[in-house]
């Protein structure tokens, strides 16, 4: 029910409220809704609105944070690079979490997955030095309490 | 107003075609597999800055549009190049 | 020089280095990908060409859907490319370039020599369009007065995929087209497969819905229904159907099938062969644009996905 | 309220200018793949992400302004997923180190 | 100079280079590339006769722009069907290539396929 | 705007010919949604009600002046889009639902459906319909977008039919075809939009009023026109026809040969006698009649020096076509305008003489092949008893070819020998009869060899099905008698012309033309002569002996040339000349 609750806020943002518009609205969000469902089984876990907020707020300010740290490595004339591999090991399990926290971690500072070894996420980074390991705690912490706070 | 735009729309797509000629010079497939990706972002950006200097709303549409197919493309890229590297097996380093 | 002029020559230069790469580069996996981002970007010129019906069709179909064929061959390929045949000689070469130049020249001159004032239809399209109670023009061109265009472009479509299922080995007949894919069920692939079509649903369905009164139509919805399907398809949560199946040959006629039955009730009931009621114009091309949007959809996922290559059992 | 507007239109855009700027020489100057991966889909991201919200001023209303977001929206998932990808082709090929 | 020249210039150069493309290229995937940006040369003349004919509140004549997307499918079906027998051709002769004298060469013969 | 003229409403009996696009186009989805077991009754309730159609237009037509108009959606043109048919259409639709019929009996035992649906059948039946529908649309459609969609529609029926067996060859040749013929119809198109942009329609009448001589309209004219010749595979663009059309089976090749060819020739006959007739002007013409003479020799020669028979064949249509564009300088007025007189009936009529005897003649040959297991010329001794029927088809539709009285050919060819003699083109002339005497040519090669006693019994692989070889031989026929029918109704024929066909001065001319194709046959082929043989052989060998030499060294140029033709960037760069000279000889005439 979320699910197309969802959708129909993408339809409307898309396509404006318009009395005219309901029937392709409605096929439109069943059709999604029912493809959603049959591709991805509803979880269980609950919600918190709150956390979740948090959560957005953290990830636009690391990613703004991201940005900048990119932006001034690259264009720092002395081109500071230490690039290298770090490994990460993540308490989340395999699979549809785990990959929602790659996604977001993707888009962090320094950071992009690469893959994983022996259950443990491989992280790549511009500069090593760096605490990616607890920059990436934090943002797990942050992303259980918002999606999977069971 | 719209000179303004204009000249961003102007600086994003000089950005573009430079990003694309280092992106295509390659040396590996992972490099050029990035390519629709940019254009998926900057692509985009000139699209919605178009939109609005133009004054064509319906170019939120294409970039829409743009950006899904854009990431059909590149899924498409790594998929081909994964499968690629597989059948390969031995050397994927050279790539020229 | 205005500063718009400064725009669209750098935009010009762009897309022409791309095509120069496109011909040029002698790697043939590099030319594709620089023909994809050609596609893409060949959008932004007809959406400052005032096509954005145009521009959304190059973005779907010309750049994504059509390159990501070229770039599936051109994988597929790679590996023989080495033992492929000599370059014609210089003066072949030569000859050529100056041929095509003198072609380009000749349109060059014959496009920029305008009669004036240039010949339109657009206000012919515009005090027409209460017939059918649409408001976007380039849909009321495409389904009532160049109908016929459209019925039998969807035949064509119809055709390639005769044409490029009659590839099959006779063993392979009737099964699934293209190469089993398999991917990591849990993987990133398999995640985006499954968060991004639905999204990707409403979109091409408003894509069409949109149509009727904005830019958009049964072909870009269709492209983005399309595209969703194949990624689907990739990341191995789904396969493709086998060709023998009725429901897919069913839903692969839909569209040119429906519009021929609408313009063969107009014969016999109304004015003329395509001719729609007014009353009932627009249901009509919407419910004939909804049964496209379907068979464009399967029919360009069937053409990206080729040839028949397994049994159905699998 | 339009000069209002108009300063966050400028810097806006101004900023995703720069970012796309940053981007860029990012993908010329950076060593290997990786980190080039790194410019594009973290600054580059981040200018699409400046130039909507300098444009949303400008747009007619509410439903402009969250069509534009949701455009970045996917452009964000669709990123973050295909750079993951990307990423693994590389490392896997090698081209990474 | 306005978008119209700027445009009618650079679809001719397009139509130029993909028909030298189509012509000098050996590989029949290049050809089949080159062949598509030819197309989009071409329908770009549809998109500058459609923009000079602007009328009526349009920006661009409508009925040039439903030509092209008409054109369009048209061209993206010719392209994949082009790619489905270039495909099938390699899966059984092993090669590309279009000369009719490497084709004379005895090949075994998959006949019974 | 301009009040409705008569072309511009829908007249009585248009509906017929929506119906005939219609119906194949319907037999097409049907038989592709309902697979295997319906293909049958589809097949065989679409081809008579496409026979009926195209037998009431030829009724209706001369009663309703002349012009059928349909206006699709009643939208009036520019905007709408017209079916439009007239006297040329008739004759088309016509033939083209009897070669249709013909194939499709023909075929039944080839590509018969299976209880479990197979892959040639299945194929095979769509695509022989979408073939109909395409040439029907091409043959009624007032518009040139919607005639740029109908060639499509042709070569993407076309192009499967070549490569339906699947071996690599055919596989190459029907990709060469693909390519080339895609290059076609984007040079065609390049010119619908320039016309469209300066004349704002894209309907032929409208146009027809509108165009005059200005440089777009000329290029444009140019590039449309070259686009079209590649489509037909006028010679030197034909690189895809020879292993295209020798590749496909034996029903296809009589669709592709017969009918296919004809589209792209009928929308060049279109456009230049109907959109542009003022346009060309007389050096246009001389040249697209000059690679319609080098045609006839290069695919005659070509021909001659085949070692399979299908290859023969196929580079007789090369020479045919080449044929077909003589009538092109020959329909030209004192003021350099084209007219659509006695010269475009007997072009017409040639096209048409061609289309029923070349898809017996492939047929025959088909079942000749499948008879022995091979096609080698120089194999088929033997082959007039073992498969009588099969050759008695060849040599009938041979002589309907070569200009045997009363066939179509024989008629074509008076039609326009007068017109040389009336526009003073007497080189002309020449051509004809010596396309006359090479078409003897080959068809004599081919019956002396399978005429001539085999040296051991001949084994048949195995035996073509009567029902087959029958609509072979009433194709063959038909070709036979096409000079008998009655064509004044559609095509502009002086009346007294059929009276004199029978006579002495005929018979004579007859003469003449075998016998100089029997000598061209013993010149230049270079394969041992049944020929040769019978006739007195010492006097002969060694009179003509070193001359024999010399022509077969010629030949030999010839073919190593049409090789180079063949090739694709030689092909290519001929195409893009082909544009340029037609621009330049229609700016050099305006």
């Amino acid at each position: 029910m979320s699910r197309a609750a969802w959708f129909l806020c993408l339809w409307l943002v898309l396509a404006d409220a318009a009395l005219d518009d309901i029937p392709a609205a409605a096929v439109a969000v069943a059709t999604a809704t029912a493809t959603s469902l049959r591709l991805l089984e509803p979880g269980t876990s609950r919600r918190s609105l709150r956390a979740i907020f948090q959560l957005a707020f953290l990830f636009l300010y690391h990613s703004i944070v991201a940005g900048v740290d990119v932006a001034r490595r690259a264009i720092d004339p002395r081109l500071p690079l230490r690039p290298g591999f770090v490994t990460y090991p993540t308490r989340l399990p395999g699979g549809q979490r785990r990959n929602v926290f790659t996604t977001l971690t993707s888009l962090l500072p320094g950071t992009v997955p690469t893959g994983e070894e022996n259950g443990q996420i491989v992280y790549h980074c511009l500069d090593v030095g760096q605490p990616v390991v607890a920059e990436l705690a934090a943002e797990e912490g942050a992303l259980v309490r918002a999606l999977y706070n069971d | 107003m719209t000179e303004f735009l204009t000249t961003a729309v102007g600086l994003i797509l000089a950005m573009l075609g430079l990003g694309l000629v280092s992106i295509l010079r390659g040396p590996a497939d992972a490099d050029r597999m990035m390519a629709a990706q940019l254009i998926g972002t900057a692509g985009i950006a000139v699209l919605l800055l178009l939109g609005t200097v133009t004054g064509v709303p319906a170019a939120v549409d294409v970039a829409l549009i743009l950006a899904l197919l854009a990431t059909f493309a590149s899924i498409a890229f790594v998929k081909k190049g994964l499968s690629r590297l597989e059948t390969d097996g031995a050397g994927p380093g050279e790539d020229r | 020089m205005s500063i718009a002029t400064v725009f669209e020559i750098a935009l010009a230069v762009v897309v022409l280095g791309l095509a120069i790469w496109t011909i040029a580069v002698p790697d043939t996996y590099s030319a594709t990908v620089g023909f994809i981002a050609y596609g893409l970007l060949v959008a932004l010129i007809w959406v400052r060409l005032d096509a954005v019906d145009v521009a959304l069709t190059e973005a779907a179909i010309g750049g994504g859907l059509g390159g990501v064929v070229l770039l599936g061959a051109a994988a597929r390929l790679r590996g023989t490319e080495a033992m492929t045949m000599e370059r014609p000689s210089l003066i072949v070469r030569l000859s050529a370039a100056a041929l095509s130049a003198s072609i380009a020249a000749a349109l060059a001159v014959a496009i920029l020599l305008p009669p004036n004032p240039a010949p339109t239809l657009a206000p012919d399209v515009v005090s027409n369009a209460g017939a059918t109670g649409m408001a976007n023009p380039v849909t009321n061109v495409l389904m009532a007065f160049r109908a016929m265009d459209t019925m039998l472009e969807k035949v064509v479509l119809l055709l390639a995929i005769v044409g490029v299922w009659s590839l099959a080995s006779d063993q392979a007949w009737g099964g699934r087209p293209g190469p089993r894919h398999q991917a990591d069920p849990n993987g990133v692939l398999a995640f985006l497969a499954r968060l991004l079509p639905p999204a990707g649903i409403v979109v091409g369905i408003y894509i069409l819905w949109t149509g009727a009164d904005h830019p958009g139509g049964a072909f870009q919805g269709g492209a983005v229904l399309a595209s969703m399907w194949l990624l689907v398809i990739m990341a191995g949560l789904v396969d493709t159907p086998p060709v023998r199946s009725r429901w897919l040959r069913l839903v692969l006629v839909a569209g040119p099938g429906l519009f021929l039955v609408v313009g063969l009730g107009g014969l016999c009931f109304g004015s003329a062969f395509l001719a729609y009621p007014a009353a009932f114009a627009k249901p009509l091309i919407l419910s004939i644009e909804a049964a496209m949007l379907l068979t464009i959809a399967t029919t360009l996922g069937l053409l990206l996905a080729g040839a028949p290559e397994r049994s159905a059992e699998r | 309220m339009s000069v209002a507007r108009d300063i966050i239109t400028v810097a806006g855009v101004s900023a995703g200018v720069f970012f796309f700027f940053a981007g860029t020489v990012g993908l010329l100057r950076f060593p290997d793949t990786l980190t080039r991966l790194h410019a594009l889909s973290k600054a580059d991201n981040l200018g699409l992400g400046f130039v909507v919200l300098g444009l949303l001023p400008q747009t007619g209303g509410l439903r402009d302004g969250l069509k534009l977001i949701s455009i970045w929206m996917f452009v964000l998932l669709a990123g973050a997923t295909v750079s993951q990808l990307i990423a693994r082709t590389a490392r896997q090929s090698g081209s990474g180190e | 100079m306005s978008a119209v020249t700027v445009f009618g210039l650079y679809a001719a150069a397009a139509v130029g280079l993909g028909l030298y493309g189509l012509i000098t290229t050996p590989q029949p995937l290049r050809k089949i590339i080159a062949f598509n940006l030819l197309g989009s040369g071409v329908f770009l003349l549809f998109g500058i006769v459609g923009r000079r004919g602007a009328a009526a509140g349009f920006g661009n004549d409508p009925v040039p722009q439903a030509l092209v997307i008409t054109g369009v499918v048209v061209a993206f079906s010719a392209t994949a069907l082009a790619i489905a027998l270039l495909l099938r051709l390699f899966q059984i002769a092993g090669s590309t290539t279009l000369n009719s004298r490497a084709a004379a060469s005895p090949r075994s013969d998959p006949s019974g396929n | 705007m301009l009040p409705p003229a008569p072309a511009l409403v829908t007249t009585a009996g248009g509906f017929l010919l929506v119906l005939s696009i219609v119906a194949p186009v319907a037999g097409v989805l049907l038989e592709f949604a309902l697979g295997e077991r319906y293909v049958r009754p589809v097949v065989s309730t679409v081809i008579p009600v496409g026979l009926a159609i195209a037998a009431a237009v030829l009724v209706l037509l001369p009663r309703s002046d002349g012009h059928l108009v349909y206006l699709l959606g009643a939208w009036p043109p520019p905007l709408g889009v017209a079916l439009r048919a007239d006297g040329l259409s008739a004759v088309m639709l016509a033939t083209t639902a009897v070669v249709i019929c013909a194939v499709a009996i023909f075929a039944a035992t080839d590509f018969r459906p299976q209880s479990v649906e197979a892959r040639t059948p299945f194929a095979f039946w769509i695509l022989l319909l979408a073939i109909w529908g395409a040439l029907n649309t091409i043959f009624v459609a007032g518009d040139l977008f919607t005639l740029y969609v109908a060639l499509e529609l042709l070569t993407f029926a076309a192009v499967p039919l070549v490569s339906l067996d699947g071996r690599a060859e055919t596989l190459r040749a029907a990709l060469r075809y693909l390519l080339f013929a895609l290059l076609g119809s984007v040079f065609y198109l390049m010119g619908t939009a320039l016309l469209y942009g300066l004349y704002g329609t894209l309907d032929i009448v409208l146009l027809s009023h509108r165009v005059s001589a200005e440089p777009g309209a000329l290029i444009a004219a140019a590039l449309m026109t070259s686009g079209l010749l590649a489509k037909t595979a006028l010679f030197p663009l034909h690189l895809w026809l020879p292993p295209a059309h020798a590749g496909a089976p034996a029903a296809a090749s009589a669709i592709l040969s017969g009918l296919v060819v004809k589209g792209s020739f009928f929308i060049v006959v279109r456009l230049w006698f109907y959109v542009l007739p003022a346009l060309p002007g007389f050096t246009a013409a001389q040249f697209l009649a000059t690679l319609g003479a080098g045609a006839i020799l290069v695919g005659s020669i070509v021909a001659l020096r085949q070692e399979r028979l299908k290859l023969l064949v196929a580079y007789s249509t090369l020479a045919q076509i080449g044929y077909l564009f003589l009538l092109f300088p020959l329909a030209l007025d004192a003021s350099g305008r084209l007219e659509t007189g006695q010269a475009l009936a007997g072009g017409l009529i040639q096209a048409i003489s061609h289309a029923t005897a070349k898809a017996a003649m492939f047929m025959a040959v088909g079942s000749i092949y499948a008879g022995l297991g091979h096609d080698r010329i120089t194999g088929i001794s033997g082959a007039a008893r073992a498969l009588p029927l099969s050759v008695m088809t060849f040599a009938l539709a041979g002589f309907a070819l070569m200009g045997i009285q009363p066939g179509g050919a024989s008629l074509a060819k008076e039609l326009l020998l007068q017109e040389t003699a009336r526009t003073g083109q007497w080189w002309w002339a020449g051509v004809l009869q010596v396309g006359g005497m090479f078409t003897a040519a080959y068809v004599v090669l081919v019956l002396a060899h399978a005429l001539s006693p085999p040296d051991r019994p001949v084994a048949l692989a195995a035996r073509p099905p009567r029902g087959s070889g029958l609509a072979a031989l009433a194709l063959a026929l038909c070709s036979l008698f096409l000079g008998l029918l009655p064509w004044e109704p559609y095509l502009p024929i002086p009346y007294a012309l059929e009276s004199k066909l029978f006579g002495v001065e005929a018979l004579v001319k007859l003469l003449v033309t075998v016998l100089g194709g029997v000598a061209l046959a013993i010149l230049l082929s270079p394969w041992p002569h049944p020929l040769a043989g019978t006739v007195a052989r010492r006097d002969l060998k060694t009179v003509p002996g070193p001359f024999r030499r010399a022509c077969l060294g010629f030949g030999s140029l010839v073919e190593r040339g049409d090789h180079v033709l063949r090739q694709w960037p030689a092909a290519g760069i001929c195409m893009l000349a082909v544009a340029l000279l037609l621009a330049a000889s229609m700016f050099g005439a305006n």
